[in-house]
Formats: structure tokens, C-alpha cells, sequence
């Protein structure tokens, strides 16, 4: 069941991301992206981090791809200004990630995971949810105020950069 | 003046000045003038406390504050001077003291950052004389160079990108192997007594291998030699000197090229006293080509700055002679002529800066008769001609005697070539002596103005009366310096007698 | 139960197909949309990691990264539109003013 | 404490002089004046003290100069009799030479300047005469330099002035180039500088002759140097470009002694090195010869009195190397009377008649009586004629290279006699006898300056009956005190005074023939010796064009040449030319497009792991 569950969603991921990447119009491709975003969304549930799963709508679903879109529309760029490939480096590019995806299976096919194991086990995820806002606000208190600080900045840094210039 | 913390006081009051300075309007000029005056003469009032209350009898450290800054490196503010510092802090404060009058008469725009850099570096340099921590000394070091890009970078005469540049990139490029010299000390001396510590007095009591003292010396001994500037390593140095404004080369020429002999004395020497015993003659082979050959390209020199600039490099060959004798009388020599020669040579550059400002050209064959207008000057310049020169009764004398006395004694063939180098120096001297002050005036001249108000004059009188006064009784200072050279020497002359016991 | 190999040769799949569209689109939306594939595939493998060795690290890390994400693509799409009032092109190789 | 006063107090009046009362002009001059007397008068007492106890002990006053382990550095007072004797003829002659400058200098502009000077150097020849050990003696070696400098630099207006003040320092820095490095060796072998010390040790022995040897010549490159001896007598002549009193002070009565004061000082040192002792004397026989055939073609009256102090330096470095040491300083004292007298009335002489070319002035006596008659005194005393003061202290001289068996020296010792007796001759029959060729209307200097010429002119005839042979005591008695030596008497020698005073006579009666008589221009004109003594054998043409110009500046311009075009262009501008060339090439690779970067990195992820990866 779970085996179907993930294969119905690796495909589906897996196609949308090429159609992320190779349609023409980019309207087309933040959608195809959002679908992408969405399976990722069910594998976090399959692997038990439900919380994930709705940060991963939330804020991919419900704010990157808004994002894209507007810019998208902002802009309002013809469809033709946005299709092309680089043709001069495809050649070379296809044999370097051709040759990244061989090494990288390679590694991960032949590869072991020997760590010592945490004490989250499934039972224990239950409380998946609680379990995180307790690290994000003991353990983890200072990476969150960090990044939150950089939220921040970047909130403003966006708000500046966007801004008419005054003339 | 019990428990005040007197050295911390000495390096604080120019970085308090440049903040002081920081928050005061561009426009009140002499409000920035007087935070600067203020700050550097607390320095000197200090550093003078210090010369005096300074126990000789007691010698060793003294003055010593240490806090700890980080624990797990072993790393804490510590500082405390000894005879030899005592004596490049007295030198430091007396040539900011002046620098700040100088700066004074000779710039004329951005004087609020000007000050702001100049008392920063200065912090820097009081740093380095005084921190016995090695991270804390090479972290003033690096306080003292970087001041120094903008310094000539902004405010110098010509060719000053091209001189600031290079300037920049070798005390940089030595400050490198200096630090690789440091942090292999720290590493070896941590890994032998199992805790790790930058702290010269505690890493000055482990005896390394010899053969690793030998090896460790040589970068250090470079990366200090290239400030010294060790030939032929120099040429970053008199273009420096020419292309920075009075101030700066005054502190250029003056204190920063001591900072590379003084790290050579504290840390090089200091540390690894077989290294020494072992490298010594063959810095006392090398600094011949500063003297002599530095020497001769400053006769060739038309552009006075670029006189004196090589001349230092001359003398600077004198210092590591003394030191490379490592006897009392030849490193005493040695510390006095880094004190004379600080003074004597900010002197000169303050001079010609004060004509060049007036007759934008630095050149002994522009000029002509300048004792006509400018008496004081000319006089001024004779003293300090004759201080570079030895003449006795000034500072410079006392010290070149005894480096020539203790160099006698260890390296005579040396020792010849030293004492004729200063025929060399006394040539050009008086050279540029007859050909800018002395003959006909020139009419293009008479636009000159003598040096007349008491700011102009007061750092001219300051640096000559400090010469004469070392000069007619050096044991002012000589006594102090003993203090200091003493325990060193000895350290170096026992290991080797150890050694040889040991053989 | 699903193997970690799978999982990580899906983010492996996602990860790949977002450097091909980094290196080969010439539109630089097209390109940050690949940069959130990456992210994407990188934060997948995070979780698959955690929850194979039973730990939260990785999970608690993942809501680091989608923020840093989302920060990244705000200000990412505001310097596109940035670059695009003043240049009037979003083509990557046009916007070469570092050269040399 | 005298001594003390008497060091300090001309050092006093220069400070005084330059920051007090450099406007008021008298009384700039009356400080300067007063301190030179009132150091006369203190040294009355030593004197008189001298007098009455010939074998007088040393008095050494001494306080710790630089004081560390190794090193041991006085300053300090020592009152011997070589010391007294020096102390007196500084003292009087400078006083005589002091107050006769308030006339000679009357009006000039740097009349202040030229007082604190004066004061400076009779300080400075103080330290010298009264030092009791080499390094201060080398301290004050170097500041009577200074001073001479400053003096001969007088009217640094003049180019040629200031070229001579240059020349002279460093002329007198080769000289003391040797000078300290003999004092190294001297320390070396005996760990002191203080002059009795070595002299105990020396007594003792045990120090390797070679050093010695060593030592006695290199501290004799000190005497070269500030006496003037061959080969380093170029800057002497030069220097007469400074006021006259200058030149009667310091390069003739006092500071160019030194050289022979500081051989006096060493004698023991000489003693026991016989060999530097020759060349000693036979460097001082040859600068006596030189310098007197270059004074028979000298037009200029300073310089000819020049040149005639350079062969008087010569003879008394000579009679040092001969062992005359009593014979040396004798002639050093009553020199230094009719020296200063000779170029005082010189001076006054210029004075009167504005030119020193002597072919300009001619039957000058009529004019100027007397400093005339002065003068002529200073010449007979100088040509050694009997019984004025050169003559005995010449013929000691003469008589100390006979007894010692230098015959050679002997010879030239009489030959520079007939030729000093020639020169002095023509120099005062065409200044004074003659026909008229001057210009303008000369006269007499004030009494200022005439009342010094007389007092000179009596210590110049009278002073040589001090060093009478058949008289216990006589100079001789006092200096030659047992801590130096013992160089003995040598007597009176009939045939030496019977020689020498023919050959003056002789000397006077060719200089008579040839030149008392109408002349414009000196007959001797067009004889090829003539020329070569004119042209000063062409010594400062070697030393300028070849010396200086070639090698000096040569290896100056190699050097210059080395550090501009090796150091600073090959290897430093190199090697910023090579960064900055392979920059360049680099920087190809900086396409400033994104995707060309990235496609370099993961290229580069790839390729890490295929050659670090578990693959």
C-alpha cells in the first residue's frame, strides 16, 4: 500500500519537474512546480512529518509559487521572451548531470547507513508536532531566532530591492 | 599611581582620541587638533612616568596587567614592558607627540580622518611594544600596517598608489611568515607541556629542540626582517617614506620599521635562543648590504626623501648588526639606535616635508641658500644631518659607538665596513647640507617662510632637545635598556654554554 | 516499508532535473523555480534521513531550510524585477556585468 | 672642579650666545671673549702649580659616562703637564685670536653666529686637551670637527665655502675612520679606554706586538686625519676660505696640533711599536717637504701661511715618529705663537688692502708698520732664524731625528728648513718690499686688533729661551715626565744649529735675490716645478675627479643602478608583473555568466567524487 502510495507520488513529482524544466511558458512551469511541491508534501506525510507536510504547502504551495506567478504576471513577459534553452553548453551540461545522477546512484546504491539510531521511533512520532516546537524552542532556540532574523532582513531587502526608484 | 593600569592607559588614550575624534564636526578643526594633542601628550606623560618609575634594579617584566580573553586558546591580554619597551614606548610617544604637530602645519584637507588614522595606528604600535600575549602582539601589528594603506593612500604625494600598495602587501606579506613562525611556537610548546598558550613569558621557559629553534627562527626572522627591512627585502620602504605625508613617514621611519626589530628581539630571540645563536652571523653578513649598499643608493638620491628613506635602511643594517652580536654591549647598542635613530629620522622627515609643502619638490638640485630663508630649518637639518651622521653629543653617536664596540668584538671585518659606513652617511648629508641650505639663494625661493610660530617650531625643538639630551648622558636610557637586554643575552649566551657542556 | 535508497534516488531524480533546468533555461525565473527543485529534493532527503535513523535533526532542520527558501526566493524575485526594469531582460547571459 | 669650570664654561657661552643674546652683538662678543679669558685665568693656576712641581702626579676627575657589563665608558678631567702645556696655548691663543676677532669680524652679519662657534670650538678643543680617556677624546675629536665645519662654512653663501667645510669634515672622517677603529683594537687588548690604564697595561706587556702595531697605525689615521698629513692634507689649504681668526685659531695654533697632542698623548704606545714610529716619521717628513714646495708657488698670503702650517705639522708628526716627543711639542707651542701671529697679521693685512692675492699689494709696509713689522717677526720666528723662537725648537727637532740616526729625515728636515726660509722670504719681501700694486687707500687696523699681533709677536721671539738646552728646568724638564716613556734630552748639537741656520740664511739670501726687486709677477712663473707646486701636484684634481667622482660616485651609481633596476624593477615590479599577467589570463575563465560557473561547480562535484568518492 505504502510501496503504491510512494510510486504513484515519485512519478508524479518526478514528471512535474521536468515539466518544470522544460516548458515553454513559465505560467506552465510554476504550476507544473506546485504540482511537484505537492507530491514532496505526501512523501513527508509517508515518512511520518505531517508538520512538514503543511509547512511544505504552506509556505512552497501557498507562497513560492504565489510568488512566481506574480512576478510572472508583474512582469508581463511574453511567452516567447521566456522559451529557449542555452544551446552552446546543452551538450556538455546533459553529460555532467548524466554523470552526476551515475555517480551519485552509484554512491547511494552501494552505500550503507551506519549511525547510531535516535530514539524517535514511529511510536514516539505521534506527537510529531509537539516533539518539534519543543526543539525549535530548546535546542534549537538560537538557529530560530537566526532565521527568523534572516526572514526578516530579507523581508526588508525584498521591499527595497522591488521598490520604484525614486527619480 | 599604584595598581592604575599604566600601559593599558598608554594604548587606550589614542584609540579614545581617534573615537573622540569620530564624534566631533569635520569643521572644528581645532577642536580635532586639541583631542589629538591631548591624547598623544597623556601617551607621553605616561610613557615618561614609566622610563622613570621603571625598577632597573628589579628588571625582568614590569608594569604587567593580564586579563584573560579566550581561555580554551590560551589567549589573554597581557601586557607588560621590559627595558627594550620601555624604551620603543618612550621612542613612540615622543614621534606621535610630534607627528600630531607636524600633521598640524603640513595637512590641509580631510584633517578629521587623518588624526582618526593616525592615532589608531598608533594604539597599534604602543600595542606591539607592549603585549607579551603573541596573538594580541600580531593583532596590533596588524592594527598598526592597515592604518597605514589609507594614511598614504589618501594624503601622500606622488606615486602614492603604487607606494601604498606595495607598502601594504609586504609588511602584510612578512606579518604572514611571521604569524606561520608564531602559531608553530604556539603548537610545539602546547603539544611539550600539554596546555596552549600564545604567552611569550610562560612559552619563553620551555627550551625547544634545537633543531626545531633553528628551523622556526627563519621565518619569523624573515617575516620580522622584511619590516626591518632587511635587504633586499627594503624597496617598500623609502618609496613609503617619499610618498607619505611628514606625519606618517615620520611614524613610518620612525616606529613602524622598530616593530620589525623589535618582534626579531621579543619573539625571535627571545624564544628561540639557539635559532638565534645559529642565524646571527648570517645576519650579520646580510645587514652589510643594508649598510653599505643602502648607504651608497642614498648618496645617489636626489630626492631627499628618498635620501633618508634609503639611509634608514642603512641604519636599521646598524641595529641588526648590534643585534647579531649577542653581547650586553652590541644589543644595547642596538635598542639605543632604534630610540636614536626614531628620533633622528622623524626629525628629518618632518623637515622636508615642511619644505616640500612649501616648495613642492623635494629635489637637492631645485634648491639653493635655503639658510637664507629658512634659518631654523636649515639649522634643524644640520643637527639631525649630523645625528645620522655620529656626530658625538647627539643620540645617534652613543648607540653607533656601541654597536661598534660589541660588533668589534664578535664580527670585526663587520665591524670596519659598519664604521665606514658612516663616512657614506656623513657624504650625503652633508651633500644635501650644502646643496639645499648652503651657497646663493635662489630668486625662485623667496616665496620660502622660515618655520616662525610656535606650533611649527615646537616638534623640531622637541626631537633635537631629546637627541642632545640622550646624546650628552645616554645612561637615561642605556640603564633602562640593560634591564631589558640582560636576561636576554644571558639566555642566549647560557643555552649555548649549555650546549656546549653538553657536547 | 520503502527502502532509503528510494527515497534518495528520488531526491537524486529531482535534485538532477533541477540542475539540468539551472544549467540550460536562459530565463532566470525558469532557474529559481530549479533552485526551489533543488531545495526541494535536498529537504526530502533530509526528512528521509531522519526518519530512518529515527531522529528529528534532520526534520527541525527542514523548517530551517524552507524558511531560508522562502527568503531566498523573495528576495531572489525582487532582484529579477529589479534587473528587469533597468535591464528589460530576464536572460541570464545578458547579465554578464561581471565579466572579467 | 677648575677643570670642570674650564670645560664647561665656552659651552655655556655658545648656548648662551645662540638663544640669549644672538641680536645683541657686543655682547654676544664680550660673553665669548670673557669665557676664553676667564679660562685663561683659571689655568694660570695649574700652571703655576706645574712650575713648581715638575714631576708632577696626574689628577683624573671622572664620572661614569654609559655604564654596562663590558663597557665602561668616563667622561672625565686629567691635568698632566702635556695637558697643561695644551691647556695654556689654547687658552692664551684663543683669548689673543678671540679679542682680536671683535675688530677683524667688526660689521659682519653673522657676527653672533660666529662667536657661539668660536666658544663651541674652544670647548670642544678643551675636551680634547683635558680628556682622560679615547673615547672621549674621539667624542671631542669629532666636535672640534664639527666646529671647524661650522667655521669654515662661515659664509656658507659662497659655494666654494661651503665645498671647503664639506671637504674638511669629510677629509677628517677617513681620518677618524681609522682613529676609532684603533681605539677597538686598543680595547680590545686591554678592556679600557682611560689613557693611564693603558699605559700600566702597555708597561706591563704581554700584548702581541702585531696589535700593537696595528693600533699605534690606525690611531695614527686620526692624527693624518686632523693634522693634515699626507695623504689626507687636502683639506687644510681649503679651508683658509673661513675668516682669518678661524685659520689662526684653528688651523694653525690649536685644533690641527691636535694630531700631534694626540701622538704625545699615545707616545708610549709609539715606543713600544717601533715600526709605526717610522712610518709616522716618515709620513710627517714627507707632508713637510710636499707642503713647502707647494708654498713657494702659492700667490694667495693665507694660503702660502697655509701650506706653511701643513710643513710645520709635517716636522713636529716627524719629530713624534723620530721620538722627539719633547722636540714635537715644543715646537707645537712656540708654532703656535708665530703661527696665530702669522695669519692674525695676514689677516690684518687683508683687512687693509681687501684682496689675499699677494701679487696685489706690494710695498705694504709703508702702510700698515705694525703689522709689517709683526709680520716680519712671525716669519723670521718661522723661517727658524737665531735666536727667535722657531729657531730652538726647530733645531730640537733637527736634533732629535740626527741623535736617532734618521739621516734621510735629517736631510729633508734641512731641506724643508732652506725652502720654509725661501717662502717666508718671498712671502713677505712681495707683500711688503717692493713696488706699489695695490689699489685703493689701506691703513692700520684699530688697536683691537694690532695690541693681540704685538703680544703674539713677543711670546713668538721670546718663547723659544723656554726650551733653552743648557737651562734645568727647561720645557723639556716638564713634559717629558716620566709617565710618558722617558723620552730623553737631546741636547744642544753644534753642527745640527750650525747647518740649519746656514741653510736659512741661505734660504733668505735667494728668496732676497730673487724677489726684492720691481715685479708683477713671480719670476719663477713657467718652470715646470713651479707649475706642479702651484697646482698642488694636482692632489685635489686625483682625489676630486678620480676618487670621488669615479669610484665614490661610481660605486654610488651601481648600487643606485642595482636597486632600481634589480631589486625594485626585476624582482619586485616583476614579480607583480607576473601576477598580474597570469591575473589576466585567469580571468578568461570569469565569463561573468551565471550558468557557465555553475555547469564549472557541479562538473567539479562530479569529478571530486569520482576521484575521492567510495566508487
Amino acid at each position: 500500500m505504502e510501496k503504491l502510495f510512494f510510486l504513484i507520488f515519485a512519478v508524479i513529482a518526478i514528471v512535474s519537474a521536468i515539466g518544470v524544466v522544460s516548458l515553454r511558458n513559465p505560467v506552465h512551469s510554476a504550476i507544473s512546480l506546485m504540482v511537484c511541491f505537492l507530491q514532496v508534501a505526501a512523501l513527508f506525510i509517508l515518512l511520518r512529518s505531517p508538520f512538514l507536510a503543511a509547512v511544505q504547502v504552506f509556505i512552497y504551495v501557498g507562497a513560492v509559487v504565489v510568488l512566481f506567478l506574480f512576478a510572472v504576471m508583474v512582469l508581463d513577459l511574453g511567452k516567447e521572451r521566456f522559451g529557449g534553452y542555452l544551446h552552446h553548453q546543452r551538450p556538455i551540461a546533459l553529460v555532467v548531470v548524466i554523470g552526476f545522477v551515475f555517480v551519485m546512484g552509484f554512491t547511494i546504491l552501494h552505500g550503507s547507513l551506519d549511525a547510531p539510531l535516535g530514539n524517535y521511533t514511529e511510536e514516539a512520532l505521534v506527537k510529531n508536532t509537539e516533539i518539534m516546537g519543543k526543539l525549535l524552542f530548546t535546542k534549537y532556540v538560537f538557529p530560530f531566532e537566526v532565521v527568523s532574523f534572516l526572514l526578516l532582513i530579507a523581508l526588508i531587502g525584498a521591499i527595497v530591492l522591488a521598490m520604484k526608484e525614486k527619480r | 599611581m599604584e595598581g592604575f593600569p599604566i600601559l593599558s592607559a598608554i594604548i587606550l588614550a589614542p584609540l579614545f582620541g581617534c573615537i573622540a575624534i569620530l564624534f566631533v564636526k569635520e569643521a572644528s578643526i581645532s577642536k580635532i587638533r586639541a583631542i589629538a594633542v591631548i591624547s598623544t601628550s597623556v601617551s607621553l606623560i605616561l610613557s615618561l612616568y614609566l622610563l622613570f618609575a621603571y625598577d632597573k634594579a628589579k628588571a625582568g617584566y614590569q608594569f604587567v596587567e593580564k586579563v584573560e580573553w579566550v581561555r580554551s586558546l590560551g589567549i589573554s591580554y597581557h601586557v607588560g614592558v621590559d627595558g627594550i619597551s620601555v624604551a620603543m614606548v618612550v621612542l613612540t610617544s615622543f614621534v606621535i607627540f610630534t607627528g600630531v604637530f607636524v600633521s598640524w602645519v603640513g595637512i590641509k584637507h580631510r584633517i578629521k580622518e587623518h588624526y582618526i588614522f593616525l592615532l589608531l595606528l598608533v594604539s597599534g604600535v604602543f600595542g606591539v611594544f607592549t603585549s607579551l600575549d603573541m596573538i594580541f602582539f600580531y593583532l596590533f601589528y596588524e592594527l598598526a600596517v592597515i592604518p597605514m594603506y589609507p594614511l598614504i593612500g589618501i594624503w601622500g604625494s606622488a606615486n602614492r598608489e603604487y607606494a601604498t600598495m606595495k607598502l601594504t602587501l609586504y609588511l602584510s606579506f612578512g606579518a604572514v611568515f611571521a604569524l606561520i613562525g608564531i602559531l608553530s611556537i604556539y603548537f610545539t610548546a602546547g603539544q611539550m607541556t600539554g596546555s596552549y598558550t600564545f604567552d611569550m613569558t610562560q612559552i619563553g621557559k620551555i627550551s625547544f629542540a634545537s633543531s626545531y629553534q633553528i628551523w622556526v627562527f627563519l621565518p619569523l626572522l624573515f617575516g620580522f626582517g622584511v619590516l626591518v627591512p632587511l635587504a633586499p627585502f627594503h624597496s617598500w620602504s623609502p618609496i613609503g617614506h617619499a610618498a607619505a605625508p611628514s606625519a606618517v613617514s615620520m611614524l613610518h621611519a620612525g616606529v613602524l620599521m622598530k616593530l620589525g626589530a623589535y618582534g626579531i628581539i621579543r619573539i625571535a630571540m627571545g624564544l628561540l635562543p639557539e635559532g638565534a645563536q645559529f642565524w646571527m652571523p648570517v645576519v650579520a653578513v646580510l645587514c652589510l648590504i643594508n649598510i653599505f649598499y643602502g648607504g651608497m643608493v642614498a648618496m645617489h638620491r636626489k630626492d631627499m626623501k628618498f635620501m633618508i628613506g634609503y639611509s634608514s635602511s642603512s641604519h636599521m643594517g646598524y641595529v641588526l648588526l648590534g643585534l647579531s652580536t649577542l653581547n650586553y654591549i652590541g644589543v644595547n647598542g642596538a635598542v639605543l639606535l632604534m630610540f636614536a635613530h626614531g628620533i633622528m629620522t622623524a626629525l628629518a622627515f618632518a623637515l622636508i616635508g615642511f619644505v616640500y609643502d612649501q616648495a613642492h619638490t623635494r629635489m637637492t638640485y631645485d634648491f639653493s641658500g635655503l639658510a637664507h630663508k629658512m634659518p631654523f630649518i636649515a639649522v634643524a637639518f644640520a643637527i639631525m644631518g649630523f645625528a645620522s651622521s655620529g656626530l658625538p653629543g647627539l643620540a645617534n653617536f652613543v648607540s653607533e659607538l656601541m654597536i661598534f664596540i660589541g660588533a668589534f668584538k664578535t664580527y670585526p671585518f663587520q665591524a670596519v665596513i659598519a664604521v665606514f659606513g658612516i663616512i657614506i652617511t656623513a657624504t650625503y648629508m652633508l651633500r644635501a647640507l650644502r646643496n639645499v641650505f648652503f651657497c646663493e639663494p635662489m630668486p625662485e625661493w623667496e616665496h620660502l617662510k622660515d618655520a616662525t610660530t610656535f606650533v611649527q617650531r615646537f616638534p623640531y625643538i622637541v626631537l633635537i632637545l631629546v637627541l642632545l639630551i640622550v646624546g650628552f648622558y645616554p645612561a637615561i636610557l642605556i640603564d633602562v635598556i640593560n634591564a631589558g637586554v640582560m636576561p636576554l643575552v644571558d639566555k642566549i649566551n647560557n643555552v649555548s654554554m649549555a650546549a656546549k657542556a653538553g657536547l | 516499508m520503502i527502502p532509503l535508497s528510494h527515497y534518495l534516488l528520488l531526491s537524486l531524480a529531482l535534485f538532477s532535473i533541477g540542475v539540468a533546468g539551472v544549467l540550460l533555461r536562459r530565463s532566470i525565473i525558469i532557474v529559481l523555480m530549479s533552485l526551489e527543485l533543488i531545495f526541494n529534493s535536498i529537504n526530502l532527503s533530509l526528512v528521509a534521513f531522519a526518519h530512518f535513523l529515527q531522529s528529528m535533526t534532520g526534520r527541525v532542520f527542514v523548517v530551517f531550510t524552507i524558511t531560508v527558501a522562502a527568503a531566498e526566493v523573495a528576495v531572489g524575485l525582487a532582484i529579477l524585477v529589479a534587473v528587469y526594469r533597468r535591464r528589460k531582460t530576464v536572460y541570464v547571459e545578458e547579465l554578464n556585468e561581471m565579466k572579467h | 672642579m677648575t677643570t670642570w669650570l674650564i670645560l664647561f664654561i665656552p659651552l655655556i657661552s655658545a648656548v648662551l650666545i645662540t638663544f640669549v643674546t644672538r641680536r645683541q652683538k657686543d655682547l654676544s662678543s664680550y660673553i665669548s671673549i670673557g669665557a676664553v679669558v676667564f679660562c685663561f685665568i683659571l689655568s694660570i693656576d695649574p700652571i703655576l702649580n706645574l712650575l713648581k712641581h715638575p714631576h708632577m702626579e696626574p689628577i683624573q676627575q671622572s664620572f661614569s659616562w654609559i655604564n654596562i657589563p663590558g663597557l665602561h665608558v668616563e667622561m672625565g678631567t686629567l691635568l698632566d703637564p702635556l695637558s697643561i702645556l695644551m691647556l695654556f696655548v689654547v687658552t692664551f691663543v684663543g683669548s689673543l685670536i678671540h679679542i682680536y676677532s671683535r675688530g677683524y669680524m667688526h660689521g659682519d652679519p653673522g657676527f653672533s653666529r660666529f662667536f657661539a662657534c668660536l666658544s663651541l670650538f674652544i670647548f670642544s678643543m678643551f675636551g680634547i686637551v683635558l680628556s682622560n680617556n679615547f673615547i672621549q677624546i674621539f667624542i671631542f675629536w669629532e666636535l672640534v670637527g664639527l666646529s671647524s665645519y661650522l667655521l669654515i662654512g662661515y659664509y656658507f653663501e659662497k659655494p666654494s665655502a661651503s665645498d671647503a667645510s664639506k671637504k674638511a669634515f669629510l677629509v677628517n672622517r677617513i681620518g677618524d675612520f681609522g682613529f676609532i677603529l684603533g681605539i677597538f683594537v686598543l680595547f680590545q687588548a686591554t678592556g679600557t679606554f682611560n689613557f693611564i690604564e693603558i699605559n700600566h697595561i702597555l708597561e706591563k706587556g704581554g700584548i702581541p706586538d702585531s696589535t700593537l702595531y696595528l693600533a699605534a697605525l690606525l690611531i695614527f689615521c686620526g692624527a693624518v686625519g686632523k693634522s693634515a698629513q699626507f695623504p689626507l692634507h687636502v683639506w687644510l689649504p681649503d679651508a683658509m676660505e673661513g675668516p682669518t681668526p678661524v685659520s689662526a685659531l684653528i688651523h694653525a695654533a690649536t685644533m690641527v696640533a691636535a694630531g700631534v697632542y694626540l701622538l704625545a698623548r699615545t707616545a708610549l704606545l709609539y715606543h713600544l711599536s717601533p715600526d709605526a714610529m717610522e712610518v709616522v716619521a716618515y709620513i710627517g717628513g714627507f707632508t713637510a717637504l710636499l707642503a713647502a714646495v707647494i708654498a713657494v708657488a702659492q700667490n694667495d698670503i693665507k694660503r702660502v701661511v697655509a701650506y706653511s702650517t701643513l710643513s710645520s705639522l709635517g716636522y713636529m708628526v716627524m719629530a713624534m715618529g723620530v721620538g722627539g716627543m719633547t722636540a714635537g711639542m715644543f715646537y707645537l707651542t712656540t708654532h703656535a705663537f708665530f703661527k696665530a701671529l702669522l695669519f692674525l697679521a695676514a689677516g690684518s693685512v687683508i683687512h687693509a688692502f681687501h684682496t689675499q692675492n699677494i701679487w696685489e699689494m706690494g710695498s705694504a709696509f709703508k702702510k700698515v708698520k705694525t703689522t709689517g713689522a709683526t709680520f716680519i717677526l712671525g716669519s723670521l720666528a718661522m723661517a727658524g732664524v737665531f735666536p727667535f723662537s722657531g729657531f730652538w725648537s726647530k733645531d730640537e727637532i733637527l736634533t732629535a731625528t740626527f741623535t736617532s740616526h734618521h739621516y734621510f729625515l735629517f736631510a729633508i728636515g734641512i731641506l724643508v728648513a732652506f725652502i720654509s726660509a725661501f717662502f717666508m722670504t718671498r712671502l713677505v719681501f712681495v707683500t711688503f718690499f717692493g713696488n706699489e700694486r695695490y689699489h685703493g687707500h689701506p691703513h692700520e687696523s684699530p688697536p683691537v686688533m694690532t695690541v693681540p699681533l704685538i703680544i703674539l709677536a713677543v711670546f713668538a721671539v721670546l718663547s723659544g729661551f723656554a726650551g733653552l738646552p743648557w737651562f734645568e728646568p727647561n720645557f723639556g724638564t716638564y713634559i717629558a715626565g716620566p709617565s710618558h716613556g722617558g723620552h730623553g734630552e737631546h741636547g744642544f748639537n753644534f753642527f745640527v744649529a750650525g747647518l740649519s741656520t746656514v741653510v736659512v740664511l741661505a734660504g733668505i739670501a735667494l728668496g732676497y735675490i730673487i724677489y726684492c726687486r720691481e715685479l708683477t709677477k713671480d719670476p719663477l712663473e713657467g718652470n715646470v716645478l713651479y707649475k706642479l707646486a702651484h697646482n698642488k701636484f694636482y692632489f685635489d684634481e686625483f682625489y676630486d675627479n678620480f676618487i670621488v667622482a669615479k669610484i665614490y660616485n661610481g660605486i654610488a651609481t651601481i648600487c643606485n643602478f642595482a636597486e632600481v633596476n634589480i631589486i625594485i624593477h626585476l624582482f619586485v615590479n616583476g614579480f607583480a608583473y607576473l601576477t598580474r599577467e597570469s591575473g589576466k589570463i585567469l580571468r578568461l575563465t570569469t565569463t561573468g555568466k551565471l550558468q557557465h560557473y555553475t555547469l564549472i561547480m557541479v562538473a567539479g562535484v562530479v569529478a571530486l567524487f569520482l576521484l575521492f568518492g567510495a566508487l
